[in-house]
């Protein structure tokens, strides 16, 4: 008798605990961990020094822009101009420091005068979004379709439809930002670190990621509960701007130019790599780690199909395609039966 | 009188090539309209090859061209929207990109794919040995890559010369770059990179810098002639030491010739073969056009 | 066979069925059993399991054990309403209707009339109208859902239901939102089905329309089978005690008078918005004001102007004498205004989300410590809440769309009053709660009252406005009609006004 | 006293007119008119006969695929596939076609087998599509996010990188397809006419129609009334598919041939167009002639930059992207004030 208490006591914990170890947030972390494996088996350098920094580095930016895209999709929106905004601000910052090279020099100023800018132009698209959507009341996902469109051919015009390239004489101030480690971390996973930390809090501790919350849960409710849902709901465009903003600033120095494939397609990657993190698609529920997570498996499928020759490179986008599928069949399939509704 | 009007149809700048015909073509309009006052050339671009097929049509029945100076965006899908333009009584010139069918264009003006491939693949050779090691990055999976891979490879064949591996960089230094960086991860020893295209070079040189992989004689050869590129080859570039041209000023010849079809009294329909030259130290400030966006 | 031959045989019957969700258990082997012909009322507290019963009976939810017999045979029903094929139809409690949709659309949703595939819309439309009539509702069969009042929307259900040729027809409490006039059409059409053989369950926590129209009552307690009995053997107080398991007190508290100089803490002059017309009232400190009328006459958006949600064409609203014309939500809550919304399933709560963020969501900025939210002072808000109205969740990490609707209404009350308003506007304040409840709400708004507080109720149901109310309004389309004191507010004063027949002028 | 009840009744019919004449449908044909305007304005060939021809034939590859996109989205779905779809059917189309004109010369039975196995392959991807959102229970945004690369591999893949072509023996028989004309009407536009006019009864005559609409509006009250949501849903997808199978068989012919280019961004404009007709994304509503006009609109848009060059070809992308958002705010905003709900 006893002991049979001690046995269900045991087994309710074993289950508890399995519910928190719930494969509906774990998730991202097991798809990632699998796909370690295989790229390791595939090629132990993939778990070498470099290939983790360089894996690091590179999901940065995709990263920054989805953790801005979380709060957009959290609140009920959808950004599609990432990618366009991105590259017309790599465009815009450029001209700008090639131009203030000439008064200010090679020094620091310039290029501080270029990340500002650069934040200042993030912010204003965001606001751009969150205007139209919110005052216009245009769905989100034609006004940033539109915008899309338009920085997109803003970016090829100021181009010349070519490649516009930072001064040379500025890299070398300017480099460090993407080239240059501290700690043995490059830069750029710095500031991915910071963005997600402050995202994080930003979204589960403060009183705008709750409203972003009760936004994508209900709009009316929200306004009910005295939300300024309009507010609120541009401010996540405006999160999202900066957000781009941040990720150019990084992304510029690394090979110094904009052109209008700058970005191409960012915006599907960002809003994929929200998804698979979990975070729910008509909004209501964010979850900024697994944006993260999403981020690195997007960024790893792309770095093991470059480390194996077996399967064809016309084939890489099939096997992306599969694995984003897959990775999201894993988190959203019913695993517990019984729950019949 | 009416003006002759000439249509001018090609790709819309995506990358720094297509810019430099772009600029190339926007010189020749001004150029030619100042010399001859009843030209009107009239230039569109398009996105992609149905696009494009419409930007014909509609020079057709809205601008009621003479002439169609056009670079098809891809061979096979223009080739009949060009067809029915021919039908119309329209002078056809085809630059770069021959159409799949013979005998539509009048005149034809192009730069030389395979050559690219083959004029790489010699230079490689006279630099490396057998045993030496090389990498491949190609550009977007098309028509004009596959030419200029298979030559590539055609050539290099039985020199010994191995290639480790070829992934599409998609002509972009973004993926140049993501691409180098998986590369130099996965082979210790690479003593050559073919990149195919400058963009794709920039990209590699930089991945290169970063691993602290640019010594040793390694070098990287790219192609289409980017002026940064041969101004790096003028100032003596080790990494980047020469360049395979294929000239983005095409666009222009073939607009020299359209207008001479209506104004020279000899005959200029025919075919004109822009070659694949290697660009070295010595020729390269014959090719050096610090003006244009290339 | 003749129904009177058969009127002892079951046609849907319960045995011993039990329902947990999860580890929670929220039926304890209940037994329930429904005659052909009769009108069988479901009677408990909030949260004792009526709607998991009769979503059971209805093939919605799957008993974790026991059966379900139908024409006394053992049956497992389908699922996701198509046990309405068997003849089994259920109205939800929480409305289900498809909003952007039509009314004609709603009603005929699953199972349209078509010929060779295409939709007979004018004899479904005309069917719908016939219907309309029948119940004397003045909306259009095109009119979409989201453009009708919540009342408008239940007696869309009540339609719905009626127009399926059901052989039993289980109501959740389908009368909850509809004023008194409204459930008597309703009744009369239920007396109808009965007559033409229909078994009826349904639940309601408004006993006297148990009493009034069921032949007997199914009492259930926490989730257990307590007591069927007739309805003839049950008085009022009877039933209530059964329902709660102790003996109730007077449902109404005492009303403390107001104190004649009470300052005046809200005076509205002349208030135009869409759909009301010069609107003038004053309301005192430590008053209760009731405000009464038909449905659709205008009572929300009186409210809804004033606290910032809808547009102010015209007129002065005054807070302790200050103007004040609110363009949000935020700003009256600020300045101790807020409203609680009738319609808690759109406007009220998030029901994809659990209590906690709920509770707090209208006050938050209260709980903001150090840039970031005080997640133990929500904790502590939310032990209160529990307490304070008595939610019961059996888990406490339920998400609120699945609690029980009467501990929603609670846990909607609770979080309008952790902003700690000076005046509550509370609209429709007891719809779906038991009546132990009740008697707490009416204590707790009275003690509001004594504290010092204000409070408006708006409310269809004229023995609560009665009951607790020091005075009331009356609305009659858009206008108010008249103001009742003391002994004028009573039952045939207010349907007067209510109704139009009666109108005096106000002098401000 | 009479005479105020007639103005009383006059008003009031004005008002019910006006109400019907109601900008948020009438949006779409307005903003069309109004590009017509601006198109005569710019070129006075716009509105000839040829031109008219050009812009409809053109219409009806973007306006078949929206038809199917309407229900897709009415139905709360969306489907970001039909572009790679499109070209993988072309090519899988054209590789059938020149295998059958070995056995079958090159006669109508080649091109009845290759839009044959068009609809077979078109029906299939739809239903795929279907199968993992409704069964899978995975975001029709991430499937067909997954779809697109996956497809828009294949495609590369079969064509080994470069370009599939039909066989030049065939494009006599097949070509007419495209290039015939009926009655003084392209082909394709009376396929286009006849897709539509099916669209739109099926929407607003059938149960299917209605389903799809309730499903949109409510999931689970639709569940709830029976519906087999998980079909309705996968049907949707098919027709999808069917209807990028119907633009298909009419783009072939076009221009012959297949890659990895064809179909780049038709998911987009479809969708657009649904939008710019008036359906709500959100599902619950939706509208098959705004989805034509909004066909239309686009392809306009497109035809009269072609008219013009006032303006850099660059800035093709702003102009279009302002004319989606001016288009889809004009029947969005408030135009009656006061609700501030
Ligand atoms: N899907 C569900 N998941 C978890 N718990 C549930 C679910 N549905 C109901 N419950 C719980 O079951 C209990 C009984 O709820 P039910 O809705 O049957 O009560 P009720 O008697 O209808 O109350 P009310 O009078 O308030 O409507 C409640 O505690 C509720 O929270
Ligand atoms: N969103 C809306 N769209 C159209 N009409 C509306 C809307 N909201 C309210 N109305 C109409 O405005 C009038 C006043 O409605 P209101 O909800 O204020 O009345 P009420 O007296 O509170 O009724 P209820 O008993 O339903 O709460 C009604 O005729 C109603 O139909
Ligand atoms: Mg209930
Ligand atoms: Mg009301």
């Amino acid at each position: 008798m006893v002991e049979d208490n001690v046995n269900v006591a045991e087994s309710r914990a074993v289950h508890k605990w399995l519910r928190k170890f719930d494969l509906k947030t774990m998730g991202p972390a097991i798809a990632l961990i699998i796909l370690c494996i295989i790229g390791y088996s595939l090629n132990t350098a993939f778990l070498s020094d470099g290939n983790i920094t360089n894996l690091l580095t590179r999901s940065a930016f995709i990263g920054i822009i989805a953790v801005g895209a979380t709060f957009v999709i959290t609140a009920g929106g959808i950004d599609l101009s990432v990618g366009s905004m991105a590259a017309v601000i790599s465009g815009l910052m450029i001209m700008i420091m090639n131009n203030a090279l000439e008064t200010f020099g090679t020094g620091i100023t310039t290029v501080l005068i270029g990340c500002g800018c650069s934040i200042i132009l993030g912010v204003g698209a965001g606001w751009v979004n969150g205007f139209l959507t919110t005052k216009g009341k245009i769905e989100a996902f034609i006004v940033t379709l539109g915008t899309m469109g338009i920085y997109r051919s803003l970016v090829t015009y100021f181009a010349d439809g070519g490649t516009l390239s930072l001064d040379f004489d500025l890299r070398d101030t300017y480099g460090p930002i993407y080239y240059g480690s501290f700690l043995g971390l490059p830069i750029p996973v710095w500031v991915f670190i910071a963005v997600s930390i402050l995202g994080w809090i930003l979204l589960n501790r403060t009183l705008f990621g709750r409203y972003c919350t009760a936004i994508g849960s209900n709009e009316s409710v929200a306004k009910y509960s005295a939300i300024n849902v309009d507010r609120i709901k541009t401010y996540t465009y405006i999160i999202q701007g900066l957000c781009v903003a941040m990720a150019t600033i990084i992304y510029v120095p690394r090979l110094g130019s904009a052109s209008a494939s700058t970005g191409v397609l960012w915006e599907l990657e960002a809003i994929a790599a929200v998804i698979i993190g979990g975070t729910v698609l008509k909004g209501g529920y964010g979850r900024i780690v697994g944006t993260i997570l999403g981020a690195l498996i997007l960024t790893t499928i792309g770095n093991i199909l470059n480390f194996t020759d077996l399967i064809s490179n016309y084939l890489n986008g099939t096997m992306q395609g599969l694995i984003i599928i897959v990775a999201v069949w894993l988190q959203r399939a019913d695993w517990k039966k019984g729950s019949n509704k | 009188a009416e003006k002759i009007k000439i249509g001018v149809s090609y790709p819309t700048p995506t990358h720094a090539w297509a810019a430099g015909m772009n600029w190339h073509a926007e010189q020749a309009e001004i150029r030619l309209e100042a010399l001859y006052p009843d030209i009107d050339l009239i230039l569109v671009n398009s996105s992609n090859p149905s696009d494009q097929a419409s930007a014909i049509e509609d020079l057709v029945s809205v601008n009621k061209i003479d002439a169609l100076v056009i670079l098809p965006i891809e061979s096979e899908p223009l080739t009949q929207p060009v067809a029915n333009v021919k039908k119309s009584g329209v002078l056809i010139t085809v630059v770069d990109r021959g159409l799949s069918r013979t005998g539509i264009e009048d005149i034809y003006v192009a730069g030389n794919n395979p050559e690219l491939g083959i004029i790489s693949a010699k230079y490689m050779m006279s630099r490396l040995s057998s045993g030496d090691n090389i990498v491949i990055l190609r550009g977007i999976p098309t028509t004009i890559d596959n030419e200029r891979f298979d030559a590539f490879m055609a050539e290099i064949e039985g020199s010994g010369i191995n290639v480790l591996d070829q992934k599409h960089a998609n002509w972009n230094r973004d993926d140049g770059f993501e691409v180098m960086q998986d590369f130099l991860s996965r082979f210790p020893d690479i003593d050559a990179v073919w990149a195919q295209d400058d963009d794709i070079a920039i990209g590699v040189v930089a991945a290169l810098k970063q691993a602290g992989r640019d010594g040793d004689g390694m070098f990287v050869v790219g192609g289409a002639g980017m002026k940064e590129t041969i101004k790096g080859i003028i100032d003596g570039n080790t990494l980047v030491p020469i360049d395979v041209l294929y000239p983005p000023s095409m666009i222009a010849t073939a607009m020299d010739v359209t207008v001479a079809a209506f104004k020279s009294n000899g005959p200029v329909a025919g075919r004109y073969i822009l070659g694949a030259t290697l660009i070295t130290q010595e020729n390269a400030a014959s090719f050096y056009f610090p003006d244009s966006p290339f | 066979m003749s129904v009177a031959e058969k009127t002892d045989a079951y046609i849907l019957a319960a045995e011993r069925v039990s329902k947990s969700f999860g580890e929670v258990a929220v039926l304890f082997s209940v037994s329930f059993e429904l005659r052909k012909g009769e009108v069988h009322a479901l009677i408990g507290e909030n949260g004792a399991g009526k709607s998991t019963l009769m979503k059971i009976l209805s093939g919605l939810h799957t008993a974790t054990s026991g059966t379900i017999k139908l024409d006394g045979e053992e049956i497992v029903l389908p699922p996701y309403g198509q046990s309405e094929s068997l003849g089994i139809v259920l109205i939800h409690q929480e409305l289900n209707l498809a909003e952007q949709m039509t009314v004609e659309e709603n009603i005929f949703l699953g199972r349209e009339d078509t010929s060779k595939g295409f939709l007979n819309r004018k004899t479904m439309i005309a069917k719908v109208q016939e219907y309309l009539d029948i119940l004397g509702l003045d909306i259009s069969p095109n009119d979409r859902i989201r453009d009708l009042s919540i009342a408008q929307k239940q007696m869309v259900e009540i339609v719905k239901a009626m127009s399926r040729d059901a052989r039993v027809l289980i109501m959740d409490e389908p009368t909850a939102v509809l004023t008194e006039a409204e459930t008597e059409l309703f009744f009369k059409q239920v007396e109808r089905l009965k007559q033409s053989g229909v078994a009826i369950i349904f639940s309601s926590h408004k006993l006297s329309e148990v009493k009034k129209i069921a032949d007997r009552v199914t009492i259930m307690r926490d989730g257990q089978w307590i007591a069927t009995k007739k309805t003839e053997d049950l008085t009022l107080d009877a039933m209530a005690q059964l329902m709660v398991g102790r003996e109730l007190s007077k449902l109404y508290p005492p009303k403390n008078e107001v104190d004649v100089d009470a300052e005046i803490v809200l005076e509205v002059k002349n208030l135009n918005a869409d759909s009301i017309d010069n609107i003038s009232f004053k309301l005192k400190k430590g008053e209760i004001l009731g405000f009464s009328g038909l449905v659709g006459s205008g009572r929300t958006a009186v409210f809804e102007a004033i606290c910032g949600l809808l547009r102010i064409e015209s007129g002065e609203v005054y807070l302790n004498g200050k103007p004040s014309q609110f363009t949000s939500v935020a700003q009256a809550r600020d300045a101790g205004l807020v409203y609680l919304t009738k319609d808690r399933k759109e406007n009220g709560l998030l029901l994809t989300q659990k209590m906690q963020p709920n509770l707090t969501l209208l006050a938050l900025p209260k709980f903001v410590k150090n840039m970031t939210i005080d997640k133990r002072a929500e904790k502590i808000a939310m032990a209160r809440g529990v307490r304070r109205f008595d939610i019961r969740a059996r888990d406490p990490n339920v998400i609120v769309g699945d609690m029980s609707g009467g501990n929603q209404q609670k846990l909607l009350l609770a979080k309008i009053m952790e902003s700690n308003p000076k005046i509550v506007i509370i609209d429709e304040p007891t719809r779906g709660i038991d009546v132990g409840t009740k008697q707490q709400i009416y204590n707790f708004i009275a003690a509001l009252a004594a504290d010092g507080m204000s409070v408006v109720v708006i409310s269809s149901e004229m023995p609560e406005i009665i009951g607790i109310c020091h005075r009331v309004a009356v609305m009659y389309r858009g206008k108010i009609t008249g103001v009742l004191n003391g002994t004028e507010i009573n039952e045939s004063e207010i349907v007067r006004y209510a109704a139009g027949l009666r109108e005096i002028q106000q002098n401000g």
